[in-house]
């Protein structure tokens, strides 16, 4: 019992310091290629090849002055973004990054992940409505809105692959991936996979669909009295939230830790490749696309995004039945 | 260019008192009866645009020939034959008023509030004549000839003298 | 003491054991790199400078290097570029925005207007930014090339790192 | 139920429980380009009221036009319209001119052209960078900060100063082009069409651009007029105002360009039509290269240009003191100036900007009198956003292309 708790703390530490290692070389590297696209250089003074610009903004973040602005409601203000930063890091937990490590195997795996997903909408509501502030306030509203249509549209295409997998447990749809005839879920799914990505840019905020912190419209939206380190953890938070849903991506479309060859003594290189490429699509999608309009990115969610899902979910049970 | 200046003339004897030729001809007026000159101006004479109002004060200039103190010019295009024309009105400094001619071209709305925070002449039937560049509580009119170039201590704004005076207690 | 015997000095105040990796220093050293390595100014633009500014920022001369990047919001800043000209209407806003940010805060005074009032001495303008400031760093110009912007950020970089016990959780 | 309903939101009403949502957006806004403060009224996202509030950066150019002279003031008119500056000194410089009845020599215009035309290029560059950016595509922001430098390099090859150059001085310019310069300009001319290509495969294709500008900020001709838009804005509606056409300054008249305009008047037209004036304005500088050899040698000064800045300097004019019918002369002052009054407009970047001198025949204008494009724009953000969303306010600030130096002066 002693040793397996003592196992399980290990394991847990090392992949929270490899998550957070991720996620604070995330910000660089999107620093970085974005700089590169925009014909820039990116940091490159701090450190050799900037390579500690993250944990000079970290450690600059943490010895500032927390700043509670007059008049917030303490305890929500608070509190919220703890709630962001754990929703969105849990998930991490239950991601199979190889047959033999996954921190904790569950059978409702999946359900649990889209659970957290929502739940760390509560951080960006509760923040915008603790931050008595009205931009915040706005960041929150369209936060609250532009989570749940696209929660749903992203259920629907998970739905799909849970269909084709016959589990949530992600474990086993990896397995069943490997077991079936096209490897991947990517290439019978690529509708939910299509739909499933451009949920998952909208459930972290990202640009096209940033509207809930906007920079240029609502300052910096939900977070915008947030300052030091409660900043900071939303900004691991948004990072985290990127990291979880590209894991998420890989294990139930692209295949897990499978690839095309085994590469020796690093079991999860083809996994790593893989999110990496995501999360590159993330950052590359960032430098090019303008931002949506709230009307149109409902419009979006609901008009076109989630009668996909619902088709694509049709047609699966179609030919499950069939075959 | 004639025509139009005669037919002017003729048809508002009454309210333009002078038609001047410098590089664009000018019209200067009463200002009683000048909404009526302007409308037709808009309506129909196809003078749809207004390019600019401002006010001008005369106070000690030397070629004045007239008694009032100020006066506010407005320039008038005709987009269809590129005629502009020039129109004056002088308004004496004890009865500092002039008519709005907001409700012919909106434009004019945010002109004559400039012009009456600059020189203090007010517009008559304005919707919203307040302040515009300077705060609400500034005292003066800056671009009257007697005003200031720049404020020395005693004639500060207080707003901004109280200001100075918190952030100085506060370090 | 024993640890200066033992240790060489690499850079004023830090010191490496020899032969190993390990590195002692102050924690205000490495606080202070940590803050000149990642100074974020507001954006906050006022008036010519901040085209200047802006043309700093972008792709040419990329402040984004010395890990500078521009935040929206003051609550996330922690420099403040008066960039242009302060008027006295502006003036309490500015001092908002300075007060909205956390400690420790620094000031750059970009431009002969911010520091002085350069050739607007007129009624409206407030003759340099440090009546109502305490300002770190003065870069004169109308407007400063980016370079000198950039020189004078390198040279707040110079100053952060010289501070001492300018930190703590429980200010 | 339905009475329920009704009874219950009147009772709210009377509470006060039901207030509008005010949100105040500036001075300090990422996208208020400045120090622009506006007041919405919000119900939702959607804009019921949008008061502009401006005047945060007054400084007084025309109190201080006051009491410099004539030459000191064009240094005034560089920090108005801080993009733009050459097309400021060139309304002012007109101005003058056309006060002190003065004939500018060839190449002088010529040159004229040229700077003005390439601050419409840096002016729409940083107009279409900061327009992105508020969309929200912020690759074009550096992407036209890039060819803005090279620009500016130029600019400093000429006169010595990236922003506030006054290389437009009353009855000419400052000084020749040198060879160098006219190579470089070449060469900026050639490469810069393809680049203008490049922004426009960048946004031009992009459907949440499309989206986003399609049909926002609809302003019929008529209202346009009325409004008193100027410039590209006006054109964007459909109307071919454009002031070098229309009243030709400088060399515009020798010049052959198109002055393009749109159909809806949204604000994607308006976009469209500044593109296609980056063209133009790049083919007009073109053509005054190719007749810049002509008047080699020229001089670049008017003869007759006063040398103001120094008083002793002052060339008197020969004292011819022909006392007009009801004008006192006093005493022997001659005047330097012709006492009297000009109007001179200018099609800047923004919009027609128009100068409005009165003389008093010394060294220093009476009254100067500056009508700005971005005031009159400003003025039109409550018409344009009425009805509109938060995020169409933030296109339609970007679609006016305003600068509150140039508003407030």
């Amino acid at each position: 019992m002693l040793e397996r708790l003592i196992y399980f703390l290990i394991a847990a530490a090392t992949l929270l310091v490899i998550a957070l290692l991720h996620v604070a070389y995330l910000t660089y590297a999107e620093r970085k290629i974005i700089a590169r696209m925009q014909q820039r250089l990116g940091p490159n003074r701090v450190g050799p090849r900037g390579l500690l610009q993250p944990i000079a903004d970290m450690l600059k973040l943490l010895t500032k002055e927390d700043l509670v602005p007059y008049g917030v409601d303490r305890p929500i203000f608070y509190i919220a973004p703890f709630i962001s930063l754990v929703c969105a890091g849990t998930g991490v937990a239950l991601i199979p990054l190889w047959e033999k490590f996954i921190i904790s195997n569950i059978n409702v795996g999946l359900l649990f992940i889209l659970a957290l997903s929502s739940l760390s909408a509560y951080g960006v509501i509760l923040s915008g409505w603790g931050s008595n502030s009205r931009y915040a306030f706005l960041g929150g509203l369209r936060a609250s809105a532009q989570v749940i249509s696209y929660e749903i549209a992203m259920s629907l295409a998970l739905l799909s692959v849970v269909l084709m997998a016959g589990s949530l447990n992600l474990k086993d749809i990896v397995n069943a991936q490997i077991n079936s005839p096209y490897k991947v879920y990517l290439i019978p799914q690529i509708i939910a996979f299509y739909v499933f990505i451009i949920s998952a840019i909208a459930e972290c905020n990202r640009i096209p669909f940033d509207l809930p912190e906007a920079e240029t419209e609502l300052v910096a939206g939900y977070f915008v009295e947030y300052s030091a380190m409660r900043f900071a953890i939303f900004y691991l938070a948004e990072y985290f939230g990127m990291v979880v849903m590209s894991a998420l991506a890989v294990t139930c479309f692209l295949g897990g830790w499978i690839g095309p060859f085994e590469v020796p003594y690093i079991p999860f290189f083809w996994f790593l490749i893989k999110l990496y490429f995501l999360l590159f699509v993330y950052i590359w999608v960032r430098a090019t696309l303008p931002r949506y309009r709230y009307d149109q990115l409902m419009g979006l969610g609901w008009k076109v995004l989630i009668p996909l899902g619902i088709i694509n979910l049709f047609l699966t049970a179609l030919l499950k039945l069939i075959f | 260019m004639e025509e139009l200046l005669n037919e002017l003339k003729e048809k508002f004897s009454s309210v333009i008192i002078e038609i001047q030729k410098k590089d664009y001809p000018t019209l200067i007026c009463k200002r009683t009866g000048f909404l009526d000159l302007m409308k037709y101006l808009k309506d129909e004479k196809g003078f749809k645009y207004l390019i600019d109002l401002c006010g001008a004060d005369y106070l000690e200039y030397k070629y004045k020939n007239f008694e009032e103190r100020f006066e506010v010019v407005y320039h008038l295009y005709n987009l269809d034959n590129k005629v502009l024309l020039r129109l004056k009105v002088r308004v004496p400094e004890k009865d500092c008023w002039q008519y709005s001619v907001t409700p012919l071209w909106r434009t004019a709305n945010w002109f004559e509030r400039e012009c009456y925070d600059m020189f203090g002449i007010s517009f008559r039937g304005h919707p919203n004549l307040k302040r515009i560049l300077m705060p609400d509580d500034w005292e003066g009119h800056p671009l009257r000839k007697d005003y200031p170039v720049y404020l020395e201590e005693e004639q500060e704004w207080k707003t901004y003298k109280e200001f100075k005076e918190k952030i100085k207690e506060q370090s | 003491m024993g640890i200066e015997k033992e240790t060489i000095e690499i850079a004023p105040g830090v010191r490496q054991v020899p032969g190993t990796p390990v590195i002692l220093s102050p924690i205000d050293k490495i606080i202070n790199w940590a803050r000149a390595g990642s100074m974020w100014p507001v954006t906050f633009g006022l008036a010519c400078c901040a085209i200047e500014m802006m043309a700093t920022g972008a792709s040419h001369f990329d402040l984004d290097r010395y890990g500078i990047i521009f935040r929206a919001t003051p609550r996330q800043a922690d420099v403040l570029i008066v960039a242009g000209t302060v008027t006295k209407k502006m003036a309490p806003i500015v001092r908002r925005v300075y007060d909205q940010m956390p400690e420790p805060k620094y000031v750059i005074a970009m431009g002969s207007c911010a520091c002085s009032g350069g050739i607007f001495k007129t009624y409206s303008v407030v003759q340099g930014v440090d009546e109502f400031l305490p300002v770190d760093i003065y870069v004169p110009g109308c407007p400063p090339r980016p370079e000198a912007l950039l020189f004078g950020l390198l040279n707040l970089q110079q100053k952060i790192k010289s501070e001492a016990k300018k930190w703590g959780f429980w200010r | 139920m339905a009475t329920y309903l009704e009874i219950n939101k009147k009772q709210v009403n009377e509470e006060k429980w039901e207030e509008p949502f005010y949100i105040n957006m500036g001075p300090q806004h990422p996208s208020t380009h400045g120090v622009l403060r506006l007041f919405l009224e919000l119900e939702g996202e959607t804009i019921v009221n949008c008061t502009p509030i401006i005047g945060y950066l007054h400084r007084g150019v025309e109190k201080l036009g006051e009491i410099l002279n004539y030459n000191q003031t064009i240094v005034l008119s560089d920090r108005m319209d801080y993009i733009a500056s050459a097309a400021n000194n060139t309304a002012f410089a007109l101005a003058f001119e056309k006060l002190m009845d003065l004939k500018i020599p060839r190449r002088a215009k010529l040159l004229r052209t040229i700077v003005c035309e390439m601050a419409r290029i840096c002016n729409h560059l940083l107009w279409l960078a900061t327009h992105a950016l508020d969309i929200g595509a912020m690759t074009v922001f550096l992407y036209c900060f890039r060819d803005r430098e090279w620009l500016l390099n130029i600019y400093e090859k000429i006169c010595g100063a990236r922003l506030t150059h006054t290389y437009v001085r009353v009855g000419g310019v400052r000084q020749d082009f040198t060879q160098e310069i006219i190579d470089e300009l070449y060469k900026f001319t050639e490469e810069f069409p393809p680049r203008i290509y490049d922004y426009e495969t960048l946004i031009d294709v992009n459907r949440i651009w499309l989206k986003r500008t399609k049909g926002v900020a609809v302003v019929p001709a008529e209202d346009a007029i009325n409004l008193g838009l100027t410039g590209p804005v006006l054109r964007g509606s459909g109307v071919p105002y454009d002031v070098r056409k229309f009243r030709p300054y400088d060399a515009y008249v020798e010049v052959d360009f198109i002055v393009p305009t749109g159909k809806n008047g949204d604000t994607y037209d308006r976009y469209r039509v500044r593109m296609e004036e980056l063209r133009q304005a790049n083919r007009i500088i073109r053509q005054c290269l190719d007749k810049l050899p002509e008047t080699q040698g020229e001089p670049v000064v008017a003869e007759n240009a006063p040398d103001l800045l120094i008083p002793e300097k002052i060339k008197k004019p020969e004292p011819k003191p022909v006392p007009k019918k009801g004008v006192i002369f006093k005493g022997e002052e001659i005047p330097v100036v012709p006492p009297g009054e000009a109007f001179a407009s200018i099609e800047s970047p923004k919009g027609e900007l128009a100068v409005y001198v009165i003389s008093d025949g010394s060294n220093k204008p009476w009254r100067l009198r500056i009508r700005t494009p971005s005031f009159v724009h400003i003025s039109a953000i409550p018409y344009m956003s009425k009805n509109h969303l938060i995020a169409d306010l933030i296109a339609i600030i970007g679609t006016l292309d305003i600068v509150l130096g140039d508003s407030d002066r």
